[in-house]
This record gives C-alpha cells, sequence and structure tokens, in this order.
C-alpha cells in the first residue's frame, strides 16, 4: 500500500559554511507516523532538520512538503507551512516566562489553538506550574517539555524534534518521550535520537545518516533483531 | 607511568546543566589517548578546559605536577599544550606558508621583531617547509588558506600544531566535516605523528576503526561523567560502554 | 616566484617617487603644490589608519585625536616660543610623546572590546578632544584658532613639498617593511582571526596596542606636517569630519594595501578641490562631501576592497583584507 | 534645596532626550545586532523638519507629529537602503553607517541651508510657574512628560502586546523566532522605523530646549547616546533610560558644581562601566 508521504527528500546537499555536512540525504516521512533518524555524532543528523527548516538552506536537492517543494522558502515560510521544530538546544527564550514562550508561538488565539495548548498543558502540568517563571529558570527537562509544548500548539503537521533525550537524566528521558508517544496520535513526527532505547519504543520507522548520507532505512521492529547493523552504525565497534 | 595531565575533580557547569562532572583522569605522558562519548557527553568542553578556553567551576588541572587551572590559554600554549579545533580555523586570506610560519614564529624570541623582513628568517621557512611535508601538504605552500579544500585546511590546521612544537597534541575531531576521500590522508599524518616518540597525543574522534587502531589508552565520557577507561579491545567488550552508546544505560526492565 | 614580484614592485615605487621629486620643477604654480602638499600629507595620515583597519582589522572612529595633538603640539610651540627649528623640533617631540602615550593608554583601556564597543568609544574620546580644545581657548585660541609664523627654512612652498614628500616616502617604505615582518604577519593574522591568532601563543592585545602607537604617532606627525603646511590651526584638525575623510581615503584606495591609502588621498584632494571650485557655477557644489559619502557607501557595498585591492583582485588573484568580505556571521 | 531641584529637572530633560536617542540605538542592536552610526542623522532630519513646519504652521504638536513622520520614513530607507546590504557583517556595518551619516548631515545643509536656526518653544509652553519656591521651566517638565510617557507606551507595547513579544524573543534567538513562523526580517524593519521615529522626535524636541539647531549637532549628540547604549547595556531597553537620565543628571550637576569636569563624567562613566561591568548594568544577551 502507498502511504502518503507528508515530507520527502531527495538527494539533499548542504554547507556549513564551507564545510560540505550532508552529501545525499533521501528520506520520505509517512503522515502519522514516527519516522527516526539515528546516526552517529557529526552524521549530519542535526544538520538534516535545521536543512527542513530552512536555517541552513538546502545547496542540491529537492524538499517537499505536502507535495510542495519548500527547500528554497525562508525558516519562517516553512514554520508557517506547518512544520514545529525544537531544537537540539531547546530554543528557549530566557527571559521570557512560560506563559510567553507559548503565547509567541501561538499564531492566532482562536479555540482550535487554545485547546490545542490546553492539551499540551495537561501533557506537561510542570508547564501550567511555572506558567509565570522564567524560561531560563526552568531544569533541563522542563525545557525539552516546553520547547515541545511550543512546537505542537500550532495546528503544525509536522514537528522536527532534535534529541529530546539529550542532557536529561533517564527518568525524565522517560517522562519527555512518553508525552512524543501520546502527541504521535496527534501528529507526524521526524525524530533525530541517539538514545536508541528510546527510539526504538516511540519510531515506526528508521533511516540512518552516516557521513551526511542516508545508508540504511526500514521498519523499527527489524532494526531491533539486526544486532550487525546496529554495531556498525551505532554502536562503538 | 608518568602522567603529563591530570585533573583533579575537574567539573564545569552552564546554567545548571553540567558539561563535565567530576572528571579525574590521568593522560600518561607519550601515550596516545583517545577519548569517546557520545554527543553531549561532554568531550570538547573537557578538551576547552584543557586548553583554557574555558575555566572550570570546579577542581584542578595539572601539567607535569604543576597547577595550570589558572593559566590563559596562551600561557598554556606556552607551556606545550597545543590544541586543534573542531571548526578549521585557519587565517583564510593568508599563504599556508605564512599560517604556519606564524605558529613557528610565536615560539621564538622574533615575536616582536618589526623591523626585520620576514624573509630574513631563513631557518623558520625552512621549519615551515619541513612541517608542511610531514603533513603532505608542501605543493600547497604558496596557495592562500581560504583555497584550500576541507581536508587539506584540517591537514594545515595539524601541521600549525605540529610547528608550536608543543609536547602534548589535543586533537579535536579531525575529521569532522570531511569529505569520505579525505579522511585517510588525515589518518596517515595522525599515524604518522603517533610513531615520533616524543610526543603525547590526545584525540576526539568518532570514527571507532581509527580508535582501535591508534590508541593505547581509551576514556569514555558519558553525561559529562568518566564511564569507563582502559585498553580499546577492553572498551569494545565493556557492556556499560556498550549500552551507553545505544542508550541502554537504564536497562529495559527498569523502565518496563 | 613572489620574491621577484616584490622587487619589481619596489622599483615601481622608487621610480615614482623620484618621478615625484622633479615634480615641483616643473609644476610652479603654488595652488597645485599645495594640493600635492595636502596628498602627501593625507597620505601619511591614511597610511597609518590602514595600519589599524586594513591590517589589523581595527575600526577607529577616533584617528583624528592623534592628528590634532600633532597639530597643536607644534603650532602651540611655534606660537610660544619663536619660530625657530628648535621650537619645531620641541613641537614635533611633544607631538610624537604625546601621540604615543594617549594612544597606548586608550589602547590599553579599549582595545580588548568588541569591534562595536571600540568604534563607539573611539568616536566618543575624540569628540571629548574636540570639546576640550574648544573650552581651553587659552591654549588652543577655540573655534578662532590662530596662526603662527614658521623657521624659516620650511617658510616657501617648494621645502615644504620635499619635506612632506620625503616624509611620505620614508612613512611608506618603513610601514611597508613593518607589514612584512614577523611582527606585521601577527597582525595580519589577528585581523584574519584573532582566536586563533591567541591560541598560537600570541598576546593579541600587545600586538594590537602597539599597531595603534604606531599608527598614532604617525598620525600625529601628518598633524605637524599639516600644521606646518597651514600655519594655522583651529579647533577643526579634531573634528571627525577628518577622520571621517581618511576613512574615506583608504576604504576608496583600498584597505590593506597601504598604497590604496595614498591613491585615496589623491583622488579626495583633487575632487575636494575641484568640486569647490565649481561652487562659482552652483551652490551645491559647495556641498560635494554629499558626492564622497554616496561614493564611498557604493564602494563598501560593492567594490570592498577598493581601487587598488579590486585591481590586486582582478591581477594576481589576490584578495588582501578579510575584514571587510567575508566576516558574516550566521544570522540568516 | 530650589538649586538642587532645577539641576534635577535640568538633568531630567536632557537625559529624557537622550533616551529616546538611544532607546532605538539599543532595540536596533539588542535585535539584529547592527549598531546603527546613522541614528544622529535622524535625529537633525527630525529637528530640521520638525522646526520648519513649526516655524510654518505655528502649530508645536503638528510639528511633532511632522517629525515622527520623518523618522519613520527615513528609517524605512536607511534600513533597506543601508543596512540590509551589509547584514552580519559588523565591520561593514559600522562603516556604511558611519558613511550614511556624514550624507545624511550634509543634505541637511543642502535642504535647509548651511546655517543654524534658532528655535523657540511654543507660547504655551514658555516661561515658567513657581511650585512653593521652586521655579519650574514649562518646557523641560513638558520633554520630561513626553519622554515618559514614550517610555510607557513603548513599555507597555514590549511587555503587554503580541509584537513586543516577538521582539523580546527575538533579541534572545533570532533563529528560533523564524522557526516558530515569524519574519524577523520584518520586524526588525518595524523596530528600526520606531527606533528612527525616536530619533526623530528627540532631535524635534531638543531644538526649542537648545535655542538653536544645526547640522553637527547629530553627530555630537549621539554620542552621548553612545554612552548611554554602553553604559546601560547594549540591547537593554529600561537599561537605556536608567543610563540616559543618569548621564543627564550627572551632566546637570558636573556643569554646576566642576564645570571643568563636566566634559569628562560621561567618559570616565563609561570608562567605569565598561572597566568593571564591560556588558553595561542592564544585560540582556548572554
Amino acid at each position: 500500500m502507498m502511504k502518503s508521504n507528508l515530507l520527502k527528500l531527495q538527494q539533499v546537499e548542504a554547507y556549513i559554511g564551507q564545510f560540505h555536512i550532508l552529501y545525499d540525504i533521501t528520506f520520505e516521512v509517512p503522515k502519522g507516523e514516527v519516522t527516526v533518524l539515528l546516526g552517529r555524532n557529526g552524521a549530519g543528523k542535526t544538520t538534516t532538520l535545521r536543512t527542513v527548516m530552512g536555517l541552513n538552506p538546502a545547496s542540491k536537492g529537492s524538499i517537499t512538503f505536502k507535495e510542495q517543494e519548500i527547500s528554497s522558502l525562508k525558516p519562517h515560510m516553512i514554520a508557517n507551512r506547518g512544520i514545529g521544530y525544537v531544537p537540539e538546544d531547546q530554543g528557549i527564550f530566557g527571559d521570557l516566562t512560560v506563559g510567553e514562550n507559548i503565547r509567541v508561538a501561538m499564531k492566532k488565539e482562536d479555540q482550535v489553538t487554545t485547546k490545542r495548548m490546553e492539551w499540551a498543558l495537561e501533557l506537561f502540568p510542570d508547564l501550567k506550574k511555572f506558567w509565570n517563571k522564567p524560561g531560563g529558570q526552568l531544569s533541563g527537562g522542563q525545557k525539552q517539555m516546553l520547547a515541545i509544548a511550543r512546537a505542537y500548539v500550532n495546528e503544525n503537521e509536522l514537528l522536527l524534534i532534535d534529541e529530546p533525550s539529550k542532557g536529561l537524566a533517564p527518568i525524565i528521558v522517560e517522562k519527555v518521550m512518553e508525552s512524543i508517544q501520546q502527541m504521535k496520535e496527534r501528529t507526524t513526527i521526524l525524530l533525530v535520537e541517539q538514545n536508541f532505547l528510546m527510539a526504538s519504543r516511540i519510531g515506526d520507522q528508521f533511516y540512518i545518516i552516516d557521513d551526511g548520507q542516508t545508508v540504511h532505512d526500514g521498519q523499527m521492529g527489524e532494526l531491533k533483531e539486526d544486532k550487525v547493523l546496529m554495531k556498525k552504525y551505532l554502536g562503538i565497534s | 607511568m608518568e602522567a603529563i595531565i591530570q585533573t583533579e575533580d575537574l567539573s564545569i557547569s552552564f546554567g545548571g546543566h553540567v558539561a563535565v562532572d567530576s572528571v579525574s583522569i590521568t593522560i600518561p605522558s607519550k601515550k596516545f589517548t583517545s577519548i569517546i562519548g557520545p554527543n553531549g557527553a561532554g568531550k570538547t568542553t573537557f578538551f576547552n578546559l584543557l586548553s583554557g578556553q574555558l575555566s572550570p567551576t570546579k577542581g584542578s588541572i595539572f601539567y607535569k605536577e604543576e597547577e595550570i587551572t589558572k593559566l590563559s590559554t596562551t600561557e598554556r600554549t606556552r607551556l606545550g599544550i597545543g590544541r586543534s579545533f573542531q571548526i578549521t580555523n585557519v587565517f583564510p586570506n593568508l599563504t599556508v606558508l605564512e599560517n604556519v610560519r606564524l605558529a613557528v614564529q610565536s615560539q621564538k624570541k622574533v615575536r616582536y621583531n618589526m623591523i626585520a623582513h620576514f624573509r630574513h628568517f631563513k631557518q623558520f621557512e625552512q621549519k615551515s617547509y619541513e612541517i608542511l611535508e610531514k603533513v603532505f601538504l608542501l605543493e600547497k605552500a604558496d596557495s592562500k588558506a581560504v583555497n584550500l579544500a576541507h581536508g587539506e585546511k584540517r591537514k594545515l590546521e595539524i601541521a600549525m600544531l605540529l610547528a608550536l612544537e608543543t609536547e602534548l597534541l589535543l586533537l579535536d575531531e579531525p575529521t569532522a566535516g570531511m569529505s569520505l576521500e579525505e579522511v585517510p590522508a588525515i589518518i596517515d599524518v595522525i599515524k604518522q605523528l603517533k610513531q615520533e616518540d616524543d610526543r603525547t597525543i590526545v584525540l576526539i574522534e568518532h570514527k571507532m576503526d581509527m580508535i582501535m587502531d591508534l590508541s593505547d589508552e581509551v576514556l569514555v565520557l558519558f553525561h559529562g561523567e568518566l564511564l569507563a577507561k582502559g585498553k580499546p579491545e577492553e572498551i569494545v567488550q565493556n557492556e556499560t560502554v556498550q549500552s551507553a552508546y545505544l542508550g541502554g544505560m537504564y536497562d529495559e526492565k527498569q523502565l518496563t | 616566484m613572489n620574491l621577484r614580484s616584490i622587487e619589481r614592485s619596489t622599483w615601481i615605487y622608487i621610480a615614482i617617487a623620484l618621478l615625484l621629486f622633479i615634480v615641483p620643477f616643473i609644476v610652479t604654480g603654488r595652488s597645485m603644490q599645495f594640493i600635492l602638499i595636502q596628498i602627501f600629507i593625507f597620505g601619511i595620515f591614511a597610511m597609518s589608519y590602514d595600519l589599524l583597519l586594513g591590517f589589523t582589522g581595527i575600526i577607529s572612529f577616533g584617528h583624528v585625536m592623534f592628528f590634532g595633538i600633532g597639530a597643536y603640539s607644534t603650532a602651540i610651540s611655534l606660537d610660544r616660543f619663536d619660530s625657530t627649528i628648535p621650537a619645531l623640533l620641541l613641537g614635533v617631540v611633544l607631538a610624537l610623546v604625546i601621540a604615543a602615550i594617549v594612544s597606548f593608554i586608550v589602547g590599553i583601556l579599549t582595545l580588548r572590546l568588541k569591534s562595536h564597543f571600540y568604534a563607539m568609544l573611539t568616536l566618543a574620546l575624540a569628540g571629548l578632544f574636540l570639546v576640550a580644545a574648544e573650552k581651553w581657548r587659552s591654549l588652543s585660541g577655540g573655534n578662532d584658532g590662530f596662526t603662527f609664523r614658521l623657521p624659516e627654512l620650511i617658510r616657501d612652498s617648494q621645502s615644504q613639498y620635499f619635506l612632506c614628500l620625503v616624509s611620505l616616502i620614508f612613512i611608506f617604505f618603513g610601514l611597508r617593511r613593518l607589514t612584512k615582518s614577523p611582527f606585521g604577519k601577527v597582525l595580519m593574522s589577528i585581523r584574519e582571526n584573532e582566536q586563533r591568532t591567541e591560541s598560537l601563543g600570541y598576546t593579541v592585545l600587545h600586538y594590537k596596542v602597539i599597531a595603534s602607537v604606531v599608527s598614532g604617532v604617525i598620525a600625529s606627525f601628518a598633524g605637524v606636517l599639516y600644521i606646518i603646511s597651514l600655519r594655522f590651526v583651529n579647533t577643526s584638525v579634531f573634528a571627525t569630519d577628518l577622520t571621517i575623510d581618511v576613512l574615506l581615503m583608504t576604504i576608496i584606495g583600498g584597505v590593506g594595501t597601504l598604497i590604496g591609502p595614498i591613491i585615496g588621498a589623491g583622488l579626495v584632494e583633487f575632487a575636494h578641490h575641484w568640486l569647490s571650485g565649481l561652487s562659482d557655477v552652483h551652490w551645491i557644489f559647495e556641498r560635494w562631501i554629499i558626492l564622497y559619502g554616496t561614493v564611498y557607501i557604493l564602494v563598501v557595498i560593492f567594490f570592498p576592497l577598493g581601487i587598488v585591492g579590486t585591481i590586486q583582485a582582478k591581477l594576481f588573484g589576490r584578495t588582501v583584507t578579510k575584514g571587510l568580505k567575508d566576516n558574516k556571521s550566521k544570522v540568516s | 534645596m530650589d538649586l538642587v531641584f532645577s539641576l534635577l529637572i535640568n538633568g531630567l530633560a536632557t537625559g529624557m532626550l537622550i533616551f529616546l536617542l538611544a532607546a532605538g540605538l539599543t532595540l536596533i542592536f539588542g535585535l539584529m545586532d547592527v549598531l546603527n552610526f546613522a541614528h544622529g542623522g535622524l535625529f537633525i532630519w527630525g529637528a530640521y523638519t520638525g522646526v520648519w513646519f513649526y516655524q510654518m504652521s505655528d502649530s508645536f504638536l503638528l510639528a511633532i507629529m511632522v517629525s515622527i513622520i520623518t523618522g519613520l520614513l527615513l528609517g524605512l530607507i536607511t534600513e533597506k537602503l543601508i543596512v540590509r546590504p551589509v547584514y552580519g557583517n559588523h565591520i561593514q556595518q559600522i562603516l556604511i553607517t558611519l558613511g550614511f551619516m556624514l550624507v545624511l548631515q550634509e543634505l541637511i545643509k543642502v535642504v535647509f541651508g548651511p546655517d543654524q536656526k534658532a528655535v523657540f518653544p511654543p507660547g504655551w509652553l514658555q516661561g515658567s510657574f513657581m511650585v512653593g519656591d521652586i521655579v519650574i521651566i514649562k518646557y523641560r517638565l513638558f520633554i520630561i512628560v513626553l519622554g515618559f510617557l514614550v517610555f510607557f507606551l513603548i513599555f507597555f507595547i514590549l511587555k503587554r502586546t503580541r509584537i513586543g513579544l516577538i521582539v523580546r524573543a527575538g533579541v534572545i534567538d533570532k533563529e528560533m523566532i523564524q522557526s516558530l513562523g515569524i519574519n524577523i526580517r520584518f520586524v526588525f524593519m518595524l523596530v528600526f522605523m520606531v527606533g528612527a521615529a525616536m530619533a526623530a522626535l528627540s532631535g524635534m524636541l531638543h531644538a526649542p530646549y537648545s535655542g538653536v539647531i544645526y547640522a553637527e549637532m547629530g553627530l555630537e549628540f549621539s554620542i552621548l547616546a553612545f554612552i548611554v547604549v554602553v553604559i546601560g547595556g547594549m540591547g537593554s531597553f529600561t537599561g537605556s533610560l536608567f543610563a540616559a537620565l543618569l548621564v543627564g543628571l550627572a551632566q546637570a550637576f558636573m556643569a554646576y558644581y566642576f564645570p571643568a569636569l563636566s566634559l569628562a563624567v560621561n567618559m570616565l562613566l563609561m570608562a567605569t562601566v565598561l572597566i568593571f561591568r564591560p556588558q553595561g548594568l542592564f544585560r540582556v544577551k548572554g
């Protein structure tokens, strides 16, 4: 059966300054699923997300979102097409309160958006509790939750989430992952994750990026069985 | 085994996030040590602490048994700690030779000489050429650094490090952002360095084959902490390390 | 190889210099000689600025303070004592010493700041000197200024011409040598990448301070010559316009080239002369600075390397300065 | 006592004028990392166009509106023509905006003539009144009140409106605000225009205060604004108010008690801040 693809990258190349970071990134993100990008440090996963977002424009190749080319658009236009982004460093506005951090993301203050916000706050009760606290004073986990909630409040059809487990204590990681799992029922997610255990629990399908190229893909279930592949691209030997 | 650099309880935190957490290690003199660890483990931060780009919130650093925790980058370079950067950081509009010569001349007494023409310092030029030969960059001596390919810039970066004639070399991901064809050449250069006995090399890398091949000892950082250390073979076998890489630090039973 | 091309360029410069020695015997008009003298003086001033901007990558908006220090030291010395050579020499020594001290103090205090702050701060400091000169009338004569007599030896324009030309040549070759010395190479490396220079074991601040002292002293000397050529001083020698003039000359001529600023000085001075001359035709030419400002803005945007830099890039594929060209931060 | 009070009023009035000029500078810098050396040019254009209209129509309030409109328009032109081509390149920005400053200053002389012009406050703002023993000069009070009004207006916009929220967020993280679907360039253009309008307003209010306007006063006054921006902290709006009042008061009191030092006092203030707290008193960015 043909799945409908929300996002599609074909032979995307990108540079950061004079560094050639992405050589050949090709993958598809089916609607309603969680697609995980795996790969070692420095493989180009973060750059891939930034390239989709237009923060680090692609030099070659095509990126289509809902069948429309977006590779030459500016970041804000891409965001307005319906893509939410949770960057690696979470991008919390430190001097703004939690509430302001969420409000600045809300394009409209209509019912739909408010409903979404309420749902996100149910998911992360901490945010409600610290509503008037500056974002910079939150703990790492709370920042991550805020960043995810912020990306969710608009009617985004696709969320790009970059390593939500990074630098968090195991229990917090668990909480964040749970919330992503719940979000999965409402939106499509493209996730970058190094924590394989976590990725395998919430991911439907995966792509492995190595040295700026997509080198392997498949269903998450298959990967769990394939110890050789795992070690080759993700492990240390 | 004589230690060249030692850290005691070294920690640094950025706004509540502890990037390096009480790391106490000893790096043996004249050996090849590698530091590995997943993303965000604090490797580069650790290097920044050693070379003085950052100052620790807690703990101390010793170089040849003398405390250097409070010294500046410049002072540490003069003592003998040289480092390469993850982002190539050469002088773009100077020639390759000039780049290296700047490094050579920094160790000498002519630093403030503003009268003599630089060509009068033949010995520096000679030295620079020798180093360029070592890193296989001789034929590019007169090109501007900005015109080099990325891999060549990396080599130049290493050449400048060599020119400093420091006893300790800190190499931060020398293969990062390189095309696949360029990697072997860098490995060759590093191998050659390893063969010169009077140097201590510390390497941060992700390319495991390279680490296995070169290292005498491997240190594993995880969440800013020292997770394991040992010979490369031991590290590969180490279960904790394996699961750290695959994200299973907290094993599956605990979660379900 | 490089060596030969450098020698050839040196010969060309020497030939041009010799040619300039003959000029006053051919061109005898006083006003023409005066323009050439001004070009030499501003060439020196602009070269001293180039050492900062083009070679070290420092933007100072207060360079005029050294120029003014030189001007006033000499003028006051000649005014208070006799118009003799010793008084002149005393003035020159004072000019150089005061400029060195001021540039040293300013440099130590401010050169560790980022380019924004440094530019602002130097602008403010120069402003302070201007106000001081205006208020301290007993010494400076205020806005009206004062005239003074010159020693016999340098009273006629021919001897002034040679004095300025010789100074220009000495300073040009001196600076050229400096930029090719080990020290000069460190300055260029600071321009290219300050942090990296630091990590090679150089104390960047020392180099910047020394560069600014050298530059300040030369600027002060340009001020000395300027005041000799005018036999008059007023507070305009501290005016920001002069900093802007010298900025214009350096940028239009080509930063980081030394010869560029001299060419820039020539263009600006000649254009100034001609355009002001046209003010009889229409008063708009009185405001020639607008034209210059516009040209300058266009040069900064479209030809950041200036005349000499662009020619060099075309001929030798050399680009000289990073500061003006690729300094893009990652802001989209 | 009444002397202290009148110095206080004097200092606050001067401080308010500097604040209006500095606030735009600091916001523009905070949001886009652009240091606008042409800001003083907007100040004189505001003064000249306002005064021209004032002398033509005799309506001071309308003249203030005219100067604000001039500021908005010139801000738009400056941003589009001068600043936009050199985004992200500090050295070019510094060089080009200073060049534009020069052009703006010379154009004043072309359009309005090179001589300085005398300006008086409108009748209803002339003279003074007494509160107890204290003489209060009306026009100074007017500047202070208007300055505070503008401060609170902008403060309210920054704190309470969506556009203000976006500006504050943009000062912290430009990339993230774009990723939330906001066109930062457009927001910046608005900020630039508002900043320019405030500079123009400052110039207009300054005209009857000093009694005379001339082309060079833009650069002179913007030097004070730079000092304020450094003291208050680059990018901090509240910091610029605080520092501007500090500079204004310091100047007023020093001018009376130690006239010889009055020149140096601002520089000393700035040098002290730079040495002990180089990020300024109110820091915004890390």
